[in-house]
């Protein structure tokens, strides 16, 4: 394999997993050492950079990950132009509905759910103290699970998780997100 | 008698009667009617005896076949008016016609099978969620601190360092800009927009030195406390908005 | 701005999408006419093609996606859970062919060609998304009729109704056949 076609299956690798992955992970899948990995991927990262593209690599750590360039944010603002409302937004309390009934779940439960990502939704909930890391799930990338708070069930006058609404309700709200998705398709 | 056949299950009396063409290698324009009926009544049984579900459409293929079985059989009527003579019908046109057009799908359905094993290939990005969504926008300088608001400062001028501005550092220029000027040009802003993204009050900056000057006026604005600033996660838009006081 | 900066613009809001976007949304966030976004945006596929990239940008109709490519599907296979993409059975492929090739077609002729009832695969075909009703027919019991979905040209790899295998094509090969039988007999 030459170094180019590593590039590339790296590039497939960050695009599908799309979530921070750690570079001795990366390692593994292409079957390289971890100090090969290290140095193919630095000059990516400049390759990325240099050339004039839409998306970056980010490193944390040990970790990396695409994203797009704040350059370019503008643009994507303009895709969906803001949405203000009081509270939480649909998007938030429908992750946090879904938390709520199927806790401890990870995020690529919620977001197979939802059918979008939730990053940002998540980190509003926590945030608001909503939802707390329960543990992680022993697991390619050993992912965090999540679970609601007292202050969850307080916010929402429960005495227990026993207290929330039957499931069949639930199921209206999926209904709900199926119209959103209509509105923005 | 009874042949030993292996029966498998078909899709409908096209698909056993395309299986049975093909067995016997028949031609399709001219299929032995007598014969694929009687292989055909064979596999209906067979179908029966190991309790595969014969619908009604494979019965309704029998009376069809042997309706042209006994079309066949008919002596050909020679038609009295010259005229009006024309090349008799094969009784099995219709069917021939019917198998054909049944045979193109079939082959059209495994090329499309096959197109569709490469493209299971593929994987896709799950989408984000494009939402700039403002959640109780309360609680303003909650989580700010200076580290957020100078990294995002360095990421205003890497970015103008990217091509989109020109700035000149070479040259030493006479300040230009002052303090009081950006005050009231953010203010100015902010009287119109009521909220502003941190990247937008940099956007039509010319140099370095007026980046400096607007980041000091707003810091300055900060400490007065007469705007607010927020940001909702890590490396995601700063907020800065008029503190109504 | 230069062609590589609205390039550079549009990989970001590919990236950021992810779903797949029609052209025409693309141009208006690009602020661009849509005759020169489609001529960019066929020159980026291509280059996404030609330069060892991981990405590739697929098209169907006049929406894009960013996709992987199917060369690197091993390595990612090895992070992700394998796609739950149990196959079409034949009934329903042929069900489906027909469709795609005939569009837009009631049920009743459907049976017509496969000589058997198709409920269920058509059922099948709806739930999966890869057809949908395109209206009704203006004759007795106005029979719903039936057309190929946005989904079926990324299931199958199509970027459009015409990139659909040539249906003579098939009818000469099985000539071809029929002569090359004869020679044996």
């Amino acid at each position: 394999m030459n170094v180019e076609y590593i590039k590339a299956i790296i590039e497939a690798v960050l695009f599908a997993w799309s979530d921070p992955i750690s570079i001795k992970e990366i390692s593994k899948v292409i079957d390289l050492d971890l100090k090969t990995t290290e140095r193919i991927i630095a000059s990516m990262i400049d390759e990325f950079n240099f050339t004039k593209r839409g998306i970056q690599i980010i490193r944390m750590n040990d970790y990396v990950q695409l994203a797009t360039k704040p350059e370019h944010h503008q643009y994507i603002q303009k895709l969906l132009e803001p949405k203000q409302n009081k509270g939480l937004t649909q998007a938030t309390l429908e992750t946090l509905a879904i938390i709520a009934y199927k806790q401890p779940i990870p995020k690529s439960e919620i977001e197979g759910i939802r059918g979008v990502k939730c990053d940002r939704a998540l980190s509003t909930l926590i945030e608001k103290e909503l939802i707390e890391e329960k543990g992680r799930l022993e697991k390619t990338g050993r992912p965090i699970i999540y679970g609601t708070t007292l202050v969850f069930l307080k916010t929402f006058g429960l005495n227990s998780l026993n207290d929330l609404p039957p499931i069949s309700e639930f199921q209206l709200l999926t209904e709900d997100e199926e119209d959103i998705k209509d509105l923005f398709n | 008698m009874s042949y030993k056949i292996k029966v498998q299950a078909f899709e409908g009396p096209f698909d056993l009667l395309f299986h049975l063409i093909e067995k016997n290698e028949i031609d399709i324009y001219d299929i032995p009617i007598s014969e694929i009926t009687v292989q055909y009544i064979q596999y209906i049984k067979a179908m029966q005896e190991i309790d595969l579900n014969v619908t009604s459409e494979f019965l309704v293929m029998v009376a069809t076949l042997l309706e042209i079985k006994s079309k066949m059989l008919l002596p050909v009527e020679k038609k009295v008016d010259e005229q009006l003579e024309f090349e008799e019908v094969d009784p099995r046109n219709e069917l021939v016609r019917r198998l054909l057009e049944y045979k193109k799908y079939k082959y059209v359905a495994d090329a499309l099978k096959s197109k569709g094993d490469l493209s299971s290939k593929l994987f896709f990005k799950p989408r984000e969620e494009i939402i700039f969504d403002i959640d109780d926008s309360s609680n303003l300088l909650e989580e700010m601190d200076m580290n957020k608001l100078i990294l995002a400062f360095n990421k205003v001028l890497k970015n103008h360092g990217s091509g989109s501005v020109n700035v000149n550092l070479r040259k030493m220029e006479r300040e230009t800009f002052t303090i009081e000027e950006k005050i009231n040009a953010i203010l100015n802003t902010l009287s119109t927009k009521a909220k502003v993204t941190f990247n937008h009050l940099f956007l039509k900056l010319s140099s370095r030195n007026e980046v400096i000057t607007t980041f000091l006026a707003l810091l300055e604005l900060i400490r007065m406390k007469k705007v607010g600033v927020k940001q909702s996660n890590c490396f995601s838009e700063i907020l800065i908005e008029i503190k109504s006081n």
